[in-house]
């Protein structure tokens, strides 16, 4: 069911996009992605790197602010309703319960590409109602808040678990389940989810594994 | 004028109680050097705090940490956060974005430098970030002040006799810690005759003052609890 | 993303009469180009007039030149200059420091730049000259406004099939040229399956838009006197 | 004689230098310094190029704005009795009677670098009273007006011609006679200068190009 986890994300990127992955599950989807369906994808990753492309991080912020970066793919410790990402403490800043990853480029990513793909597991200390800490905005207080802030970029796309896939609700931006990975029941997200999850009317059944990707994801662990 | 001198030599000359400290790179040796040596109250910028960055602070080395991420995790970190030990600990916290542009205004010899800032985080507000209005515009950026630590301690590839070092992995922010430093110490795992006729990205010799050879980097880091802790830093510094 | 395509296709595509180009690189395959397509009352962007700049203005393509030097003694910029032939010649001239604070802001996607500028010269004044002071320190430093160029047009060593270009001399100016322009366009001299390992400096493609390939730069340059170059431009452009 | 131009411009530099060197003249010059009596002096050429060092444009600005040039070698059409550089033009800007380069690199390298020494052959139509346009300043319109104009470096060390070295009266900012090339005369100096020269109590006279100078001319040139 993890596995489902990036593939799903995988599914998300498309060949013609330059995406920024963050390390870890976001790196594992767009390689996966590039493996797969996407072979043209560009992945930049957080140090700089494209393929052979040594750029200075310097020159990866000009990329994302001069909007050159088509798709972000993040994750963060806490996730809330409106796509916000918390990945800077637990609890209060001045005295947390635990000190996470902190801003790093999450912030700059979540602001100016053109949209992110947010992938992390689906636990209910991770799907707050609102995170702790704002590291990185989805859509801030509501669905007018990212053009009130400047925010360039469209913000989340969609959030992408091991259990299925929210997607913000063009009206209220509130994450909406619309995807359930095989098996999952609406109940068990729920379970998971600190917040009174709506789910879309008729929610899609994600698309089992495909021999492609299973063995692109094997390869590329 | 990059002289190549013994690693402790040069973190002696260079590095002394209270001063801001750059590293970046992830310089294993020099911060064990550092450990060895010992100073107090140092003000650290890095934009990612590590290992090497944990360990200064477990060895009460820091005062203050500036930094725009973290390895989750940190048990040094965390102690002198919540707990205040060894010595309580200071944080100044951006995104990546703030702190590259508070570097590349210090390698321009610029008193500020200026972002798309990412609004809406819940980011402490510092005294070194403020905004500036565009003359030609009227839009609003955001400004920060540039940083100009006394000693940027880089780790790099190679160098040459002369102290031109070469960087082989992404450069980044080696460039702009070098030159916003007063002072850089860069170690390097070889020092070769002429340096490769492609040369990835060089930092010339009279940007950096010391360059120190090293080996290459090893993980005999220290153990996470306290004790284990401690017992290491015995043994480091013997 | 880039495409590799024919030159003529592709200053077809990107160059539009009244269009602001940067030029960067020495593209002289693509300055033959445009004047054989011969749009008119172009804004010319480039650090250095030379032989190029003077062949695209004795063309009668350029209404206004942006630039930071100029090889002494072109004739077709004097003509323009001093005797609007063919066309009167606007300029807007700045310090080497200015221009390359214009483009590096254009690339980093803000609306300005900032410098030290290098004041007591008699350069006229800009509307894209202005000064900010520092929020932090209250020092008044020199702004520029960013250049955006629809195109930047700009020559490298050579590019793999995907359109990623390396560099291979002094980068200059090109990475910023290409990042704050609208559109890219980079000649090279070869076209690779894969770049070599050590990348020299990589634009990589999804900051291009057209690569064209052309073969190395040759120096069949026109004559000085007026007419020489008349006969010139005919044959370039039959 | 002309080549104790860029004989006696190399002198000044020394071993333990960073020396950004225009084209011609002055990089002539600064080569010659390399090798000859200043092994250890650090080239930094107009395109960024320092040895195998291939810097772009803006992180040569950063090193002359961060203080990190001790001495630029300059040239230019004009140079006046303060030191200013005149290469833009001839005449009025709007209405010239030639056309020069241009500031280029020349105006920051004379703002910001320690010291400078500028190289131009000596002639009447080049020396004169007040340079039509100022390109790159020397010492402005007097001794405090670096100060007061904010510029950094320290102005011109030394201008150096085919016929001699003038130097800066530290009183005055003006230029003054101090050298003379073997069998210059002070009058054949002062007939290619367009005001009223001031000549040192006890001018100097260059020593004569040795064997090494001499050769390593003919090899770099």
């Amino acid at each position: 069911m993890s596995a489902l986890l990036t593939v799903a994300a995988a599914r998300l990127l498309r060949s013609d996009q330059v995406c920024l992955a963050l390390p870890g599950l976001p790196l594992a989807a767009a390689r996966l992605a590039r493996a797969t369906h996407a072979p043209g994808l560009t992945i930049v990753e957080a140090d700089g790197r494209v393929d052979g492309v040594l750029a200075g991080l310097a020159e990866l912020h000009a990329w994302l602010q001069t909007g050159r970066v088509d798709v972000g793919v993040l994750t963060a410790a806490q996730v809330d309703l409106l796509g916000n990402l918390g990945d800077t403490v637990l609890g209060e800043y001045d005295d947390p319960t635990a000190r996470l990853a902190g801003a790093g480029l999450s912030a700059a990513v979540a602001a100016h590409a053109r949209e992110t793909v947010v992938v992390l597991p689906h636990r209910l200390h991770s799907f707050v109602d609102r995170v702790d800490f704002v590291t990185a905005v989805g859509f801030g207080t509501g669905p007018v808040d990212r053009a009130a802030l400047g925010l360039p970029g469209g913000g989340p796309l969609a959030v992408v678990t091991d259990l299925g896939v929210l997607r913000p609700d063009p009206a209220t931006a509130e994450l909406v389940l619309t995807d359930l990975h095989p098996g999952v029941t609406v109940e068990q997200v729920r379970a998971e989810t600190g917040w009174e999850l709506e789910v879309a009317e008729d929610p899609v059944t994600t698309a089992e594994i495909t021999a492609a990707e299973h063995e692109a994801s094997r390869s590329s662990a | 004028m990059a002289t190549i001198s013994p690693l402790a030599d040069a973190v002696a000359d260079l590095v002394a109680d209270g001063a801001e400290i750059a590293l970046e790179g992830r310089p294993v040796a020099a911060a064990r050097a550092l450990l060895r040596r010992g100073p107090g109250s140092l003000t650290l910028v890095t934009l990612h705090a590590g290992a090497l960055a944990d360990q200064l602070i477990g060895a009460g080395c820091v005062r203050r940490l500036v930094f725009a991420g973290a390895d989750p995790g940190l048990p040094r970190f965390r102690e002198a956060l919540l707990e205040g030990r060894p010595v309580p600990l200071e944080i100044e916290e951006y995104t990546a974005a703030a702190l590259v542009a508070r570097y590349t205004a210090g390698a321009a010899g610029l008193p500020f430098g200026t972002l798309r800032g990412a609004r809406g985080t819940d980011l402490p507000e510092h005294d070194t970030v403020s905004a500036v209005r565009c003359p030609f515009t009227g839009e609003v950026v955001t400004a920060v002040a540039a940083v100009r630590p006394d000693v940027a301690i880089l780790h790099a590839r190679r160098a040459d006799r002369s102290g031109n070092v070469q960087v082989t992995g992404p450069p980044g922010i080696l460039r702009e810690a070098a030159l916003a430093a007063r002072r850089t110490l860069v170690t390097v795992e070889e020092i070769v005759e002429e340096l490769p006729a492609e040369p990835g990205i060089v930092l010339p010799a009279f940007v950096v003052d010391r360059v120190a050879l090293v080996g290459p980097a090893t993980s005999q880091g220290p153990p996470a609890d306290r004790a284990g802790f401690g017992r290491w830093l015995d043994e480091v510094r013997v």
